[in-house]
């Protein structure tokens, strides 16, 4: 794996990209024992307006925090998908919400693509897990932080009443990964 | 690798968690403070940790009252901490300045965003660096920190406390809106592996003490108000005993000192850090979370064959004249990328005595500065 | 000659700066008077002022005084407080740093009801920046920057402190010295927020606008224009608007802000944990 | 005319009156507002309690003094 990773987990505000970016950096900082760091950028209001969440992943001390081109790219909205992808590295990943980004650029890259927020909403009756289902996916899917670790990270960061059904999205994530690989 | 078990002092901290948790390491037990983005979560920490400690925290009417209730509450005794930004800044300055001329330690951030006004209020800036210096009006000293991680705004909000108490100052913290919301690893030290500075205390009884007579480190001993030692605080300038003077030679010797209590502390008081400066032939001068893209600049043009280096101060006010003047003589060219037009690029210029050229590099459109454009700067002045 | 009040004030700052006949000196002595009668230990006592000529009251007692910046002693007073609660903190404001750049502190501090004694002496001028109109000038009143009379509406500072949630509200004169001493008395002993209003005389800057050129005729003036409470009480609506009540308004028992906040600590202490 | 003192004191068989003249500004509140015409101005509009022997002790010349410059000795609490 590359000493550093990019990640940018883009959306919309009130997708929990936020806290999906809190949760890898927390895998890979505080479990996998890596350097971390995550950002983020969004607007005045708490919901509903362009959200894009970054993490960047090191074995090393990482000296520039925000992402410079992305290894990996999430995108759960057409407009983030739109605006993000232009960062993408030549040989990173992009993942997007199929029923959200209908449109899917024209690149080159490793695309995958899955109706997350429908899953989400069909399995466990809320879309609030969308977060977590696409996190699974991404770690299915690169092994950025360690399966292990983005389980103990979801597990903390979590209220109690949810650890349950955040858990069982996760390892869903990780299903869809292993069906998206094998479908590549 | 790791066994994948969490360490009780190894955290993802947010750079404003992270002010608040070095707060509480330092002994801080008061904060007033008004919500303010992007600097509200020290608010929030401040709200839910100080009364598990026997802290107290109080949300004023608005940032002017902050300021009074935080010299209030230290002159009463508590280290105390208020945080806030640009439009707050400003309306602390006058109280600021009470705190100056009082010499009553407390710390106060300003997690900044983009101004003038309001602004850019969920993004970046260094647009206050020099308002740190200048905000509140009169002639008057005063040191500021700028840290550039996550685990520098722990280290450094306990250094701000510490200065504070040791040479009766208010001291300012500049975060910026990228650090103060950043999520970082930080190891958390152990309290027994901290350095607590507390005010000095008066060793005479009541009655012989001058509250505002200077021992010879220029820094006058501070009675907590009821603690036995009954004196007048006032924010006209004063005489050993606090009370107003209009005495011309008494007024001179008290701005004097103000400023030499710093001033002849300065080696302690400046840190700064260097990456690659040994044998760089181009520096860079770099602060805050601009420093990390400019660490990150060094190594792309090392790689490129450029003897870059840089310079990233952690102390802002006082300025390290000496530093930048020494580092003029050793270099060509010195950049100052900075999230503003041109602040503190015109403090290096003025300490580099025109001994290298110095060029301001400047971004205001609310992003950081990234790695490749400072690089982008450094070609452009080497084809000059 | 030597009385209570030689006990309480710095006497190498006398005579006072305050011009002849000012009311400034009565209030003091009011309010000297009134601590001496609580027999309270000076080493706790902390008096704050703002700024202004009634700010200067706290260079001349012998507590512990802080005279801080315009309008905010109430918020500085408010640190204090909430940093050592076994304090008696005194406020001292007048009347434009009171209820207009510190308006909203004042009110605020009533919200609370933060254990603090709000002293407003009111001369209904700035004096010290040469009799420019305040919230508190009468409609009508001149002022140097009132040239051709005030056009504006006057507030009740006692009605604003009662509707901010005060604990304790009165209105006293220096007209009448042993009632402002009992009332200051009373506020003091009151536990939360408590607002005295002493109406004062201003000669040389009211007064001299308003054909009241003597500390004498201030004083004449301050009598006539103020009734006890009861008086007041059975005014129809156009007499009111010529006088002041003076006397107690209300005093109730609210637990003051220190107290509820002991709660918070005993709250956030067995929940425990550093989360 | 005799040099007045800076602290000068008029006494009776009941009563004591100081008038600190340092600290005096000559307000003439005290004169115009006792109850019993006991004080009169001198050439400095300074009070002196001419008529001493009508002194009530009501105290009030001293409660309103705005400068702490008079006092009355011996005053019993009154209502005014």
């Amino acid at each position: 794996m590359k000493e550093r990773i990019e990640i940018c987990l883009s959306g919309s505000g009130g997708q929990g990209l936020i806290l999906a970016g809190i949760i890898l950096a927390e895998a890979a900082g505080i479990y996998d024992g890596k350097e971390a760091v995550q950002s983020q950028s969004y607007g005045p209001e708490a919901r509903g307006g362009a959200s894009r969440s970054e993490v960047v992943i090191s074995n090393n001390t990482i000296d520039y925090p925000k992402v410079i081109k992305s290894d990996i790219l999430l995108a759960l909205t057409q407009t983030a998908c739109d605006k993000y992808v232009k960062n993408l590295n030549k040989d990173g990943i992009l993942v997007a919400d199929s029923t959200l980004v209908t449109e899917v650029p024209n690149i080159s890259n490793k695309i995958y693509l899955f109706p997350i927020a429908e899953t989400a909403q069909k399995k466990f009756g809320t879309k609030l897990v969308t977060n977590i289902i696409s996190l699974g996916i991404i770690v299915g899917l690169t092994e950025v932080v360690s399966q292990e670790a983005i389980k103990k990270a979801v597990c903390f960061r979590v209220p109690v009443k949810a650890k349950e059904v955040n858990e069982k999205a996760l390892l869903l994530g990780f299903d869809i990964a292993k069906d998206l690989k094998t479908k590549k | 690798m790791n066994n994948l078990k969490k360490k009780k002092n190894i955290k993802l901290l947010q750079g404003n968690e992270a002010c608040a948790e070095g707060a509480l390491l330092a002994g801080v037990k008061f904060f007033a403070g008004y919500p303010i983005t992007p600097s509200s979560e020290i608010a929030e920490n401040m709200a839910r940790k100080l009364p598990k400690i026997g802290g107290k925290f109080i949300q004023m009417e608005d940032e002017i009252a902050s300021m009074a209730a935080v010299i209030g509450a230290s002159i009463a005794g508590l280290k105390s901490l208020t945080a806030t930004s640009g439009p707050g800044m400003c309306l602390k300055q006058e109280n600021l300045g009470f705190a100056i001329i009082n010499e009553i330690p407390c710390v106060v951030v300003n997690a900044q965003r983009g101004g003038p006004s309001t602004g850019l209020p969920t993004k970046p800036s260094q647009g206050d660096m020099m308002q740190a210096r200048w905000g509140t009006h009169g002639d008057h000293p005063i040191i500021a920190l700028a840290p550039s991680t996550v685990n520098e705004i722990l280290t450094l909000t306990i250094k701000a406390f510490n200065f504070s108490e040791k040479y009766r100052t208010p001291v300012i913290l500049l975060l910026d809106e990228v650090i103060a919301h950043m999520r970082e690893k930080v190891e958390i030290p152990a309290p027994e592996n901290i350095e607590v500075i507390n005010r000095k205390k008066p060793t005479v009884p009541p009655e012989e003490y001058l509250p505002f007579k200077p021992d010879e480190d220029g820094v006058p001993p501070m009675a907590n108000f009821g603690e036995g030692y009954r004196y007048h605080i006032t924010g006209l300038i004063h005489n050993y005993k606090g009370l107003p003077t209009s005495n011309s030679q008494e007024i001179d010797a008290f701005i004097r000192r103000l400023h030499n209590k710093i001033q002849k502390n300065i080696k302690d008081i400046i840190i700064y850090e260097k990456y690659s400066l040994d044998d760089a032939k181009i520096a860079l001068i770099a602060y805050g979370s601009v420093a990390r893209a400019a660490e990150r600049t060094v190594k792309l043009a090392r790689e490129e064959g450029l003897k870059v280096g840089l310079l990233k101060l952690l102390t802002i006010w006082p300025f390290p004249f000496e530093e930048v003047n020494r580092l003029a003589q050793q270099v060509d060219l010195i950049i100052v990328p900075e999230m503003n037009l041109g602040q503190i690029v015109l403090e290096a210029e003025r300490a580099a005595q025109g001994k290298c050229r110095v060029v301001p590099y400047g971004r205001v459109d609310g992003e950081l500065i990234n790695p490749i454009e400072i690089l982008g700067k450094i070609w452009e002045e080497i084809r000059k | 000659m030597k009385t209570v009040i030689n006990n309480y004030i710095r006497e190498g700052m006398f005579p006072n700066i305050w011009c002849p006949g000012c009311g400034n000196g009565i209030v003091l002595g009011a309010i000297i008077r009134a601590i001496d009668d609580l027999n309270w230990d000076k080493d706790k006592i902390v008096a704050v002022s703002g700024i202004g000529c009634s700010s200067r009251i706290t260079g001349y007692v012998d507590f512990c005084t802080m005279n801080t910046t315009h309008g905010r002693a109430l918020p500085f007073a408010t640190g204090i407080k909430m940093a050592n609660p076994d304090l008696k903190v005194i406020v001292v404001m007048g009347d434009g740093d009171c209820s207009a750049i510190g308006g909203n502190h004042f009110i605020h501090a009533a919200r609370r009801n933060i254990d603090l004694t709000a002293i407003i002496i009111n001369n209904m001028i700035y004096g010290m920046t040469g009799g420019q109109y305040s919230p508190l000038t009468p409609t009508g009143k001149f002022g140097s920057t009132a040239p051709y009379g005030n056009i504006d509406q006057s507030f009740d500072l006692c009605e604003l402190a009662i509707a901010a949630g005060a604990s304790y509200v009165a209105r006293g004169t220096v007209y009448n010295p042993r009632q402002s001493t009992s009332l200051i008395k009373n506020a003091l002993d009151k536990k939360g927020f408590s607002v005295v209003e002493i109406i004062s005389d201003c000669p040389v800057s009211y007064g001299k606008m308003n054909k009241m050129k003597s500390p004498v005729d201030m004083l004449k003036w301050i009598k006539d224009i103020t009734v006890s409470k009861k008086v007041w009480e059975g005014l129809s609506p156009d007499e009111k608007k010529e006088k002041y009540a003076i006397g107690e308004f209300l005093s109730k028992d609210r637990p003051d802000y220190t107290e509820l906040y002991e709660e918070i600590i005993k709250k956030a202490q067995e929940r425990g944990g550093n989360k | 005319m005799k040099q007045k003192k800076l602290l000068e004191v008029y006494q009776n068989n009941s009563v004591k009156i100081s008038v600190r003249r340092e600290w005096c500004k000559s307000c003439g509140i005290c004169i115009e507002f006792c109850p019993k015409d006991v004080l009169v101005p001198d050439d400095q509009q300074k009070p002196i309690p001419e008529n001493i022997d009508a002194c009530i002790k009501c105290g009030l010349c001293e409660l309103r003094c705005p400068d702490f410059a008079i006092t009355v000795e011996g005053v019993e609490e009154k209502d005014e």
